[in-house]
């Protein structure tokens, strides 16, 4: 059961470089493909600036779209009314990274629990009130939080509140864009099993965000890799992690620091920085970097292949039939 | 670099154009002036004859086209008193006004800065706190009245410098010195901060745990970060010290173009404040595009842009 | 999930309290600055001057009896001596206050106003809105405002609501461009977005979240601009352009004074006081609210 | 028995606010013996960065202050050095790499003159020689075209490289210890795996004590021979490595390990400390973790528990004390 289905998505910025020069292109989503199945928790993974939270932004319609279909529910969202879609917004919600900054911090905790319910016009205005003291008791918070402000919590607190108002609504999908990332480590488990909960309890479907390998191989069920603006890995989970394909993938998973002194970590360094996005190398853009680069990597763009069942890489090492790690 | 400058002109041939513009109809909206150079009970024929000859009884667009034509080839028309050239007898002007607000610019720097710095470095001493307290005095003082307190203690009473009029040194020091007042609270003020403000930097940090002394610290790094910030203000604050130096100038009947500006607009002779208007209007640009490009000297990153 | 068991240390509030309680606040923050303490002080005094000025004054400000002229200070119940004209100094100075608050006040709210209405429009709705806006915000930025205000004045011709009208119009800008700055700032904060997310309609989100967070700087600005209007007005006055005689204004009482320099000092002395102590009170309380306020807005 | 490089003894500072006074650091001990790697592992508040910031010297004069014990570093008591003799110390034999690279150098100096300030204030040198030197030090640290980076700013590098200039920055002058502040959280994992290389290269290359402060457990485990954990301003265990993850004696240590999702199977519940770290003004005198831990009894929130060694190994908590001896599992 297809909750959501994403058909060659583009989001390119351009630069003004002044007057005399032609505008720099920036491909932030390079015609992504996906599809999130209703009930699972499916991750982007990648590092900084590979486009995975503008194509979380570019699904709830946050950000504009270059080019591409983005079905929810079989509907096209691109191509609703901003009346339609934001009606629709009831169904899509979103938790944010920064827990200080994505709550306003002039409103209460009321006030911010209560405007989804209220521009959705959900339930009578009397039964409201019970409705948000509901969430809270489920979100680890209580009633004599209502009139605080945001400042008065912790990072901790601050993204239950987050996560409340992205639930308060019962809706269908979420994306999540790196929700623990901000926190101390000994929050971060509480907030992680907090949305496992909920998960559990409103059949919730995740798109989850993050750059940590460890949090994505414990709760979800589907990895996108992304590299500069591209997929180029996609497959379940456990998949990934047992059988990692695409050589940056190999690389990122070797990268995680290892968990007990004695584990040793055969470890792949990668050479040189993420290219510049305005300016990526040609063929596969990994190849600058890539331990098992080849000629054909410098001229020639790898297509996404399912090279096993489910299992889908963009990488030429699979296509030519060489059989490499 | 060409780029920079093609927008530049362009940006000040708009400026030029539109302030020019409102400040010309301004003018036509409230009234000709003929009636100002005849006795009030001109017979009507006089009025109308005068404001023939004049140009007045055009209308409006066509006086505006007329005027346009005109400042292009910077033909401001003839003063509506004297009958000399309007921009000739501004630019008479200008060097007058030029020596008033670069001295006093130039004396607001020399002691501002190092002041700032020094409060900065200092802070929350009782050196910071006067210098603070000082400056925050400074701004309160209207500086038309700091003018009339000078002339009062040094021209009226202790009889050193004259009380108005230029031509010598002498003439210069209260009218600088009246001027500069303001700035230089400003700029103390600004210093202090831009300086406070790069201090806590973490840059600033990694240098300390070089092992770098204090005073290299803050003579060499700090002083460099917050020059920056310290060129815009001057640059914004250009203005004040212009619009400063039409008040100082009317205290101390200083020959200037803010002395002929005040003149004019009280004779209502609107050639000459257009004209005014203009000049004004190009030194601002100008003054603006030496800031960008000291800008860009100071910050690289803007500089390998 | 027990998280809630340790929580900030801040007792349960109802909003009741909580409204009073701000009150309360803001006097235990001001009594710690002495410096807002000053300003506070001055204005109060200023208020309670202008209001009932008219029954404090120890003489008509604007009786002119001409063989009392230019009676120096402690003379004949004139405490601050007389003018030119014989009027006493002191009983002027205090209907002046009225005419400087009235003007810095107006001032500042009719350049608030219309300075915010522009700036939150072109930061909020952008586009080419905004580049108009700003393009003239730019141009007349281009131009010292004393100066504008003169040109202005001088047009409109003199009085107090001219005069008003002249220092708001060449102040707007300001308010512009800071209110479209801070508007630019919160657009890109995350709570904008995640209302978007959440469905808060395009005007709701600039009424409920943006104006709300744009109010301090506003009136942080407000009490700051105000000590710029008073000098504005009394230079403008000073040079014969705005509040005219025989209406005391600190202005023109330094222009009609000025003539005196050189025999009688207290004709320019106290009114320039007058003027220096209400800046320096405005500036001062101004200087405290945008610490106490708002710390990152610190020098500029 | 090798020498002892820093030793840290019951060091207390406060810290002046606009509420009043607060005390993040209350009595922290630990030594640092020569050609080791100690990590320092704590939560933000913990205490960490404070601690090694008095280490070098570098706490805001006028707001904070150390209210008791010492810093010895290299058998001098550093603890209340003049500014002008610490100077001497600074960047030449103890220095510092910093969290942020992309805030830590100064965006208007070109990376040449920034690293030719500490050479210029510990090491006489003419300009040539020195000029050699940092292209040499550059070279170390694995950054290509050095010879025209020394004339480039901050800017127009990435933060991976600016990392590896601040590297250097701090290795110029040889120093004997080295302060590592979260050098890698700001990094991307690839790169964070780069520089952790690096560090490992770099530290068995030269004779030189490191001390690591970061709140990643991995991280430590990888870089550490040997670890203190602080929770709320103290010290609450320290152990060799390979101890310290086999053997945690404190809760708060076996909290955060167990709370690791590699530790935990899979869609599982992770094992999770309730609640969160308290502001220093919320501690109170007996165990500044009682609140939050699974064992607490009376006693943890009468009093604060002392230091109780088993061995190597120190933990404060009472489950320690001699006649309890309680293992957690």
């Amino acid at each position: 059961m297809t909750l959501l289905e994403v058909k060659n998505l583009k989001k390119y910025y351009e630069i003004s470089q002044g007057l005399f020069k032609p505008k720099v292109v920036v491909k932030a989503v390079d015609n992504v493909s996906f599809s999130i199945k209703k009930g699972e928790t499916f991750a982007l993974v990648g590092e900084s600036g590979c486009g995975k939270s503008t194509t979380g932004k570019t699904l709830l319609r946050l950000t504009g779209t270059t080019s591409g279909e983005i079905l929810y529910k079989g509907k096209d969202l691109l191509a609703l009314s901003a009346e339609k879609m934001r009606s629709l917004r009831a169904e899509m919600q979103m938790v944010f990274q920064d827990p200080y900054a994505s709550l306003n911090p002039k409103m209460t905790i009321k006030q911010i629990l209560m405007e989804p319910l209220r521009v959705h016009n959900k339930f009578q205005p009397e039964e409201r009130l019970e409705k948000i003291l509901k969430i809270l008791e489920i979100v680890g918070l209580s009633k004599e939080h209502l009139d605080r402000h945001p400042n008065e919590f912790s990072g901790g607190q601050r993204q239950r509140i987050g996560i409340a108002r992205a639930v308060i609504l019962n809706p269908d999908f979420i994306v999540a864009d790196e929700p623990v990332s901000a926190l101390d480590v000994s929050v971060q488990s509480q907030v992680i099993n907090l949305m496992l909960e909920l998960q559990k309890e409103f059949g919730l479907t995740y798109l989850f965000i993050s750059h940590d390998l460890s949090v994505v191989e414990h709760m979800t069920d589907r990895v996108a890799v992304m590299y500069l603006g591209k997929i180029v890995e996609l497959v379940d989970t456990e998949e990934l992690f047992a059988n990692p394909k695409h050589p940056y993938t190999q690389a990122l998973i070797s990268a995680v620091p290892a968990s007990h002194p004695k584990e040793v970590k055969e470890r792949i360094v990668l050479k040189g920085d993420v290219p510049n996005p305005a300016n990526p190398p040609s063929g596969c853009t990994f190849h600058t970097r890539c331990p098992f680069a080849m000629d054909i990597c410098k001229s020639v763009v790898p297509a996404l292949t399912e090279i096993e069942s489910g299992h889908i890489t963009s990488c030429h090492l699979y296509t030519n039939n060489k059989e490499e790690k | 670099m060409l780029d920079f400058i093609v927008k530049r002109v362009v940006q000040v041939v708009i400026v030029v154009f539109l302030a020019l513009t409102v400040v010309f109809f301004l003018i036509r909206l409230s009234g000709d002036p003929t009636t100002l150079f005849l006795p009030p009970d001109a017979p009507k024929e006089q009025i109308e004859e005068y404001r023939e000859l004049l140009g007045f009884n055009r209308p409006l667009y066509v006086q505006y086209a007329e005027f346009m034509k005109g400042a292009v080839h910077g033909d401001f028309g003839e003063s509506l008193r004297s009958g000399e050239d309007a921009l000739g007898l501004v630019m008479a002007r200008m060097p007058a006004t030029f020596q008033l607000a670069i001295s006093a610019l130039a004396l607001s720097l020399i002691i501002a800065i190092p002041l700032g710095v020094l409060s900065a470095y200092k802070r929350n001493t009782l050196f910071d706190k006067a210098s603070v307290g000082i400056t925050v005095i400074g701004q309160a003082i209207p500086n038309f009245w700091f003018g009339l307190i000078l002339i009062f203690i040094f021209a009226a009473q202790l009889k050193l410098f004259p009380s108005s009029g230029g031509g010598s040194v002498k003439h210069m020091v209260l009218p600088v010195i009246t001027l500069a007042l303001y700035s230089v609270s400003r700029f103390v003020r600004f210093t202090r901060s831009a300086m406070l403000d790069v201090l806590s930097k973490d840059y600033i940090r990694t240098t300390k745990a070089a092992g770098t002394p204090t005073s290299t610290l803050i003579m060499k790094y700090a002083l460099k970060n917050s020059l920056i910030p310290i060129i815009t203000l001057i640059a914004l604050d250009l203005g004040v010290l212009l619009g400063g130096a039409v008040i100082t100038e009317a205290v101390f009947s200083w020959p200037g173009v803010g002395r002929l500006l005040q003149q004019s607009l009280m004779n209502r002779d609107f050639p000459i404040v257009l004209a005014g208007v203009f000049i004004i209007a190009i030194i601002y640009a100008v003054i603006n595009f030496i800031t960008d490009i000291l800008y860009a000297y100071v910050n690289p990153q803007i500089r390998v842009k | 999930m027990e998280t809630s068991t340790i929580t900030t240390t801040t007792n349960p509030i109802d909003s009741k309290v909580q409204k009073k309680s701000k009150f309360k606040f803001f006097f235990r923050k001001l009594s710690k600055s002495w410096t807002g303490m000053l300003g506070f002080g001055i204005i109060i005094i200023l208020i309670v001057l202008s209001l009932f000025g008219q029954w404090i004054a120890p003489f008509d400000p604007m009786d002119a009896p001409l063989r009392d002229r230019l009676l120096p200070p402690l003379t004949d119940g004139h405490i601050l001596g007389t003018d030119q004209l014989g009027r006493d100094i002191l009983s002027r100075l205090i209907a002046g206050t009225k005419v400087s608050m009235i003007i810095g006040l107006a001032t500042a709210l009719l350049a608030g106003v219309v300075g915010t209405i522009i700036g939150v429009t072109a930061g909020y709705f952008r586009g080419w809105v905004d580049v108009v806006l700003m393009r003239i915000v730019d141009v007349q930025l281009s131009f010292p405002f004393i100066l504008l205000v003169l040109v202005v004045s001088a047009v409109l011709g003199a009085g107090l609501t001219n005069i008003i009208i002249s220092l708001a119009v060449g102040g707007w800008v300001i308010f512009a461009r800071v209110i479209r700055s801070e508007v630019l700032a919160i657009r890109e904060k995350e709570f904008i977005t995640a209302a978007i997310a959440t469905g808060v309609p395009k005007l709701e989100i600039l009424v409920r979240h943006i104006l709300p967070n744009i109010f301090t700087p506003i009136i942080i600005l407000v009490s700051l601009q105000m000590g710029t209007y008073i000098i504005a007005e009394a230079s403008v006055s000073f040079l014969g352009f705005g509040v005219q005689p025989p209406t005391p204004a600190w202005g023109n009482m330094l222009n009609e004074g000025k003539d005196y320099i050189f025999g009688s000092w207290w004709l320019i002395t106290f009114p320039g006081l007058a003027i220096v102590l209400t800046t320096l009170g405005v500036n001062l309380f101004g200087d405290w609210l945008r610490d106490t306020l708002d710390p990152e807005l610190k020098g500029e | 028995m090798t020498e002892v490089l820093l030793e840290i003894k019951d060091l207390g500072i406060q810290f002046k606010t606009g509420e009043g006074v607060v005390q993040p650091i209350r009595g922290v001990n630990f030594s640092l013996k020569k050609g080791e790697t100690l990590g320092v592992v704590g939560e933000s508040g913990s205490g960490k960065s404070v601690t090694s910031l008095a280490i070098m010297g570098l706490l805001p004069e006028k707001k904070s202050k150390i209210v008791s014990g010492s810093i010895h570093f290299n058998n001098q008591d550093v603890t209340h050095l003049k500014d002008r003799q610490f100077r001497k110390l600074r960047g030449n034999e103890i220095s510092m790499i910093f969290q942020e690279p992309m805030t830590s150098l100064n965006p208007v100096f070109t990376i040449g003159e920034q690293l030719s300030e500490p050479l210029k204030q510990h090491k006489k040198m003419a300009k040539k020689d020195r000029k050699e030197a940092i292209i040499n030090i550059l070279k170390q640290v694995g950054i290509p075209r050095a010879e025209q980076i020394i004339n480039e700013y901050p800017h127009q590098l990435s933060g991976g490289m600016r990392q590896r200039v601040m590297i250097s920055l701090a290795l110029l002058c040889d120093p004997k210890l080295l302060i590592c502040d979260e050098p890698t959280t700001a990094l991307d994992v690839t790169i964070q795996a780069q520089i952790l290389e690096l560090m490992k290269q770099i530290k068995s290359e030269k004779d030189m004590s490191l001390l690591f402060i970061t709140h990643d457990l991995g991280v430590v485990a990888e870089m550490c021979d040997r670890v203190v954990v602080m929770y709320a301003g103290e010290i609450v265990e320290s152990a060799e490595i390979n101890e310290l993850f086999d053997n945690p004696l404190h809760p708060y240590t076996k909290g955060l390990i167990d709370s690791l999702p590699t530790n935990n199977t899979r869609k599982s519940r992770l094992f999770s400390i309730k609640g969160q770290v308290p502001r220093p003004d919320e501690i109170g005198k007996g165990c500044a973790f009682a609140n939050r831990c699974p064992y607490a009894f009376d006693k943890c929130i009468a009093s604060a528990p002392p230091t109780f060694s088993t061995g190597e190994h120190l933990s404060k908590c009472w489950l320690q004390e001699p006649e309890r001896q309680v293992k957690i599992q």
